[in-house]
């Protein structure tokens, strides 16, 4: 029965995902307008010739900065992970 | 329909994560089943921005032509290093269980139940 | 001058002051644990402050927008991009206001409360960092108008929080809470990230009010929307999908439990935001208003009757958390499913969607304290167990006067903030249909029976030999407490101030697709 | 009372200052009646303690009823929905995901289907 269920959840899923390669073509994006004005302010606007490196650090660099708090946030909740604990620290509850 | 390889990959790829997930009884295993799903869903916003017969987008000496579209390229710069970071709080939970429990079995985490 | 910048910079300072902080609190640490206490607890009325400072000049002069690297912060469109917004931009209307006031008043009150009660843990310097990284996470989620931005704050969020929920460790089994909130968030957020692509690869706009402005609604569009509704139901705990958060709310710290209930109310922000402002009336409102029902539903009748034999106190919060999560979904399910008929919005449409979000800010406040009131109970005697509580009213006065404010507020009794949004759930969904109302009001009845067990269990009866001794909690704490309950009472005692300043702006500025979009793309209101 | 206090949810109106006024009048006439009460108890004398069939006070600790035992009928009532419901709660991350999946997939449906 289980099993029935998962193949079922299994195939929705994709049929769901199928309609990506069905109905978005590879190659010939929708629409461009925002890429084009990166491609063509890149260069006069962030100084920088790769426009992937215009893109990343000047006109979606709010992210960037979000990425790094990301890398800092997982290395924090590492540390908290392999920290040395004080005797009695923990309990179990239940 | 076959033009669009990168996204049937996509598909494939992310069903086989999601299978990973659910099937895999090792936490490990689960773990790389969420790597899976991540490099699937890189793989998609990465192809999103491919034109056909376009350049990379730098400027070089070169006339110039068509180039790619560099948004997608960005976000998934953004999104590697967001998997990296959620595949590093991960593991660091596995060693977590593995000292505690002795096993990374998924069936030996079932203490919080009802 | 200073106040000018502070105003004009506000978004930005809000997320910039605990991210700062969060860098420090670490590093400060090492010299004395007392500055880093200052510091964090500083830098934490810094940023309610900022954050209640945009609050009310959103609600005084309409919606903020603030774009990062433009030339002039107001500056959303830039002049030769030939009308679209290109860069990342904070788009703070009345809904993402009120969810600054809640967030901001409570993790102000949570911060006071946790300098105490986890003093004797090891590892601090991490626990700030993550809790500030945890408010910068709420903070930048709900006030961000740029999709993808909103994965990162989802992200963020959820890494901290995964880590904090951890954070006791406690023989692997909050551990073991953490990995099944990780797993099932970073599932989601992968859902939502494809979703993102798929706007992206349709419409080539990553900024919410241009997507809205170019929704089509094509099979994509509603796969994306699939995507993104399950995906945040679930971070909310939406019934079938509610597993992970009774494990993971149990098996935080208390303090962390209170934040984490906010940022459930996020995620339930960034599902109504996804499904009125990027979808609106494109969308077949009463297929998605029922689903929305059906699950506030389901939320509010499992949640409820799963609580009843809970033994640990803060699982049976927490299944409480999901049952209110419900009222919510009801309310706002009610609003959405008649959106387009403006005779049925006007009529009770908009009452029923205010009621679901003045619940939102009610339940923040009392759930925040009852959490804090299981940590406290927790701090003294070290068990959540309920069966071996008893009598514990003699020793801790002031919890318990807090327990009882926030119980019968959750319970819905009157003068209480509780009862105020319900009866404004219970009335404009009688309209809708009467039995959705009745059922709201059966599971009230339930809760209140269940708080009355707890009351019971954990206050009442003689004084127990084994816990003769125990005193009242540390003043920091009674604070943070009684910061909550002052909230709740006044909320109570005046709602229908709180309903036309805070919740009525919010319901229509998230019913109001158009204005959104008009207040983006026109470059600024 | 001033309408600024009055909450208006459509079909009716809350004020909880005139409900709070009421519970005041409710309390007052409460305690004018106990303080009609009986004049002759004594707080401290054998007067205030348990008279349990001439038995011995039992323990403090044994006559608190514990968390457990309260809704012991309504639990017992319910046996059938309970221990269908408790079942679904394994604890077992697979079948967290996969309720997950699924719904989500039940939402696919009925999005496609209904339009």
């Amino acid at each position: 029965m289980k099993r029935v269920l998962v193949a079922a959840i299994f195939l929705v899923w994709a049929a769901m995902l199928c309609t990506i390669p069905l109905f978005l073509s590879f190659g010939d994006p929708a629409a461009t307008d925002m890429d084009t004005y990166f491609i063509g302010r890149g260069q006069a606007d962030a100084a920088a010739n790769n426009i992937v490196t215009s893109v990343v650090f000047d006109f979606r660099g709010f992210d960037t900065l979000g990425e790094s708090v990301v890398l800092f946030t997982a290395v924090t909740g590492v540390a908290l992970m392999v920290r040395e604990k004080r005797k009695g620290e923990e309990h179990e509850d239940e | 329909m076959l033009a669009n390889l990168p996204y049937i990959v996509v598909v494939v790829l992310f069903l086989i994560g999601l299978a990973t997930i659910v099937l895999k009884r090792n936490l490990i295993k689960i773990f790389l089943g969420i790597v899976i799903l991540e490099s699937a869903v890189n793989l998609f916003i990465v192809s999103l921005g491919y034109r056909e017969g376009g350049i990379a987008p730098i400027y070089t000496n070169a006339p110039g032509t068509l180039m790619v579209l560099p948004t997608p390229q960005a976000l998934t710069l953004t999104s590697i290093v967001i998997g990296v970071a959620t595949s590093a709080l991960l593991l660091s939970f596995a060693i977590v269980i593995w000292k505690k429990y002795g096993s990374i079995e998924i069936g030996f985490l079932r203490r919080l139940k009802e | 001058m200073i106040t000018s910048f502070i105003v004009e910079n506000s978004p930005a300072l809000m997320v910039i002051v605990p991210f700062i902080a969060a860098f420090v609190a670490p590093l400060t640490g090492r010299v004395a644990p007392a500055v880093r206490a200052w510091i964090v607890g500083g830098a934490m009325a810094i940023t309610s402050a900022i954050t209640l400072l945009l609050a009310s000049d959103v609600y005084a002069h309409g919606t903020r927008l603030y774009v990062f690297g433009a030339q002039a912060a107001t500056q959303t469109i830039a002049p030769d991009s030939g009308g679209i917004p290109v860069r990342i931009m904070f788009t703070v209307d009345p809904m993402s206001a009120l969810m600054l006031v809640i967030t901001a008043v409570l993790a102000f009150a949570v911060v006071l409360y946790s300098l105490t009660s986890e003093r004797d843990h090891t590892g601090l310097g991490s626990y700030y960092t993550l809790f500030l990284l945890m408010v910068t996470g709420i903070l930048g989620m709900v006030s961000t108008g740029d999709i993808f931005n909103f994965f990162v704050f989802l992200e963020i969020l959820s890494i901290a929080s995964a880590g904090l929920i951890a954070f006791r460790i406690d023989g692997g089994i909050a551990v073991e809470a953490a990995i099944k909130y990780f797993v099932l968030s970073t599932l989601g957020a992968l859902a939502v990230l494809i979703a993102i692509g798929i706007y992206y690869g349709q419409y080539n706009a990553l900024n919410m009010a241009l997507i809205a402005q170019r929704m089509q609604y094509t099979l994509l569009d509603q796969v994306a929307l699939v995507l993104i509704v399950a995906a945040l139901a679930m971070k909310c705990g939406a019934v079938p999908m509610h597993f992970w958060t009774p494990d993971a709310y149990s098996m935080a710290p208390s303090s962390i439990t209170a934040l984490l209930v906010v940022a459930s109310q996020a995620s339930l922000y960034g599902l109504f935001r996804a499904v009125f402002t990027l979808y609106n009336v494109t969308l077949n409102a009463a297929c998605i208003g029922w689903l929305l029902i059906v699950l506030g539903v389901l939320s509010m009748v499992v949640g409820v009757t799963m609580a009843i034999p809970q033994k640990n106190v803060k699982r049976l919060m927490a299944y409480h958390a999901i049952s209110q999560t419900g009222y919510m979904l009801l309310g706002v399910g009610v609003g959405l499913a008649v959106l387009g008929n403006q005779s049925f919005l006007s009529a009770f449409g908009y009452v029923a969607m205010e009621g679901g979000i003045f619940h939102i800010i009610n339940h923040a406040m009392y759930k925040g304290l009852l959490f804090l009131t299981a940590g406290a109970i927790f701090f003294r005697i070290g068990t959540y167990d309920l069966n071996r509580m008893g009598g514990l009213g003699h020793s801790m006065k002031w919890t318990m006067v807090f327990f009882i404010i926030g119980a019968l507020a959750i319970a819905g009794i009157p003068p209480f903030n509780g009862y105020a949004s319900k009866l404004m759930i219970y009335e404009s969904v009688f309209a809708f249909n009467p039995i959705l109302s009745v059922i709201a009001m059966v599971v009230s009845i339930l809760t209140l029976a269940s708080f009355v067990k707890v009351f019971h269990s954990i206050f009442m009866g003689p004084v127990l030999p084994e816990y003769k001794d125990v005193k009242e909690v540390p003043r920091p704490m009674l604070i943070g407490m009684g910061i909550l309950a002052l909230v709740v009472i006044a909320f109570g005692l005046f709602p229908s101030i709180v309903v036309d300043t805070l919740v009525a702006p919010a319901a229509h500025a998230l019913a109001d697709q158009g204005m959104y979009i008009a207040t983006v793309i026109g470059g600024g209101a | 009372m001033d309408a600024l206090f009055t909450l208006d949810t459509g079909a009716g109106f809350w004020n909880p200052l005139l409900w709070v006024l009421g519970a005041a009048v409710a309390g007052v006439i409460a305690l004018v009646l106990y303080s009609l009460g009986r004049r002759d108890y004594k707080p401290g004398t054998a007067q205030a303690e348990p008279f349990l069939s001439g038995n011995p006070e039992p323990e403090k600790g044994l006559v608190h009823v514990r968390a457990g035992n309260l809704y012991w009928g309504f639990l017992d009532a319910m046996e059938g929905y309970y221990s269908s419901i408790v079942s679904l709660h394994t604890g077992d991350l697979h079948d967290y995901v996969l309720w997950y999946l699924g719904v989500s997939a039940l939402f696919l449906i009925v999005v496609v289907i209904i339009g």
